[in-house]
């Protein structure tokens, strides 16, 4: 198993109701796996799942992309600064 | 001075933002011109060409909360700086600041400012290179509280991989 | 807020440039952004992409001595206010400053400032064209004082009937 | 006789060695009626007189124009504001 930080922003940390959580995944789990296992498994987060920006250890980050090990993954709307 | 050495400001702060501070900490012997842009929040989206519009609903904003993703912003902000760079070989110092917490119309959110020896060397375009890039690629986002209640405002940009 | 009453500073000051003061001045609650040039003195003119020419001579400068003809500068810079007016209607706020006496390198001498309700709507434009005209039509001239001696710094433009 | 106030600023000024002075000059003198004189009473300023920009109360003003009663007259060179 691999153990990842996961960090919400604006409508997604809303949605989670939490700013952060720790989670167990599989290894070699991609980054659209792991849209699917939260879909899964938090149901309030599943629409946000398809529009969701995710980033891997500060980086944006696409379905293809294998989430390594102790990763920090961050989950969030398209930005809105200025 | 070298180019590797030329001051680069990246950052998220509370604080107000301070525009002569910024300016003179990127500003060199060599500087003669700086091209600075604010933004700020705004109270009421007038409705120009249309009195009538006008009249009937402005729409009101009480304040706005910025939050942002801090180490990614500061990080996505210093490629914001790299992009102007090798764009702009001219620029020689560079701010980019946003800040966040609870604010209010008529107050600055956030300032991009590039300086270089002349005006004609890519100052303005490079500010507003850095402003337009910040909104697409910078983890910050902002909730309006209004009178109608309070929503996120959400972007359109959906960035590409390497960005 | 009717346009005719939207907030114009034109001011040849001897004190430093303050531009947070400025930019408050100029920001109303419908105002989103704004774009500022500031020009500074430069105590030394690089020669970039020779690394010969940089160890051999980059000019030195002491400082500058500004003066103006007060009264009609601030009178030409009010209208250089107006030609952005009509140029670009989106504008807000206008404020443009210069100022005189003995200024050494690093310090801002000159500031031109736009505010409107967006950033696609010609602010950047209109700053640019604010210190372009500045330097074309408004009577302030200045000294430059350097280790060679002293020399006054001319133009090149002749105003036309008119301007 | 029209008594015109006359100023002088930057290479101008250092020229005529002082920033202002009275004159008094025919009437309906044009602005190059007004160069010529200065030029043939004042010799320091003779060569400058060839492309100096001369302002009537406070406007740009150019050779056919006719110096008003009472003007207060600028003379100065290109600008070099900023």
């Amino acid at each position: 198993m691999n153990k990842i930080r996961l960090l919400f922003f604006a409508t997604l940390r809303d949605r989670a109701g939490t700013r952060s959580m720790e989670l167990d995944i599989p290894e070699d789990l991609t980054v659209r796996g792991l849209k699917e296992k939260i879909a899964e498994e938090f149901p309030n987060l599943r629409d946000s799942m398809k529009s969701v920006l995710i980033t891997i250890d500060r980086e944006y980050a696409f379905d293809e992309a294998v989430v390594p090990v102790n990763a920090e993954i961050a989950m969030f709307p398209p930005v809105s600064g200025g | 001075m070298e180019p590797s050495n030329f001051p680069t400001i990246f950052s998220i702060i509370e604080d107000e933002i301070d525009l002569n501070d910024l300016l003179a900490q990127i500003t060199l012997t060599s500087t003669g011109a700086a091209a600075i842009f604010t933004g700020m929040v705004r109270g009421e989206t007038l409705r120009r060409g249309s009195a009538q519009a006008l009249r009937g609903a402005a729409h009101e904003t009480e304040y706005l909360e910025y939050e942002a993703y801090i180490p990614m912003a500061e990080a996505k902000m210093k490629q914001v700086a790299d992009e102007i760079r090798a764009k702009w070989t001219s620029i020689e110092g560079i701010a980019i600041v946003q800040r966040i917490g609870k604010l209010y119309p008529k107050t600055p959110t956030v300032l991009i400012a590039c300086t270089a020896a002349h005006r004609d060397t890519g100052v303005f375009e490079a500010a507003r290179y850095g402003i337009d890039r910040l909104k697409e690629i910078v983890p910050i986002w902002k909730k309006e509280v209004s009178p109608d209640g309070q929503f996120w405002v959400e972007g359109d940009y959906i960035p590409k991989a390497g960005e």
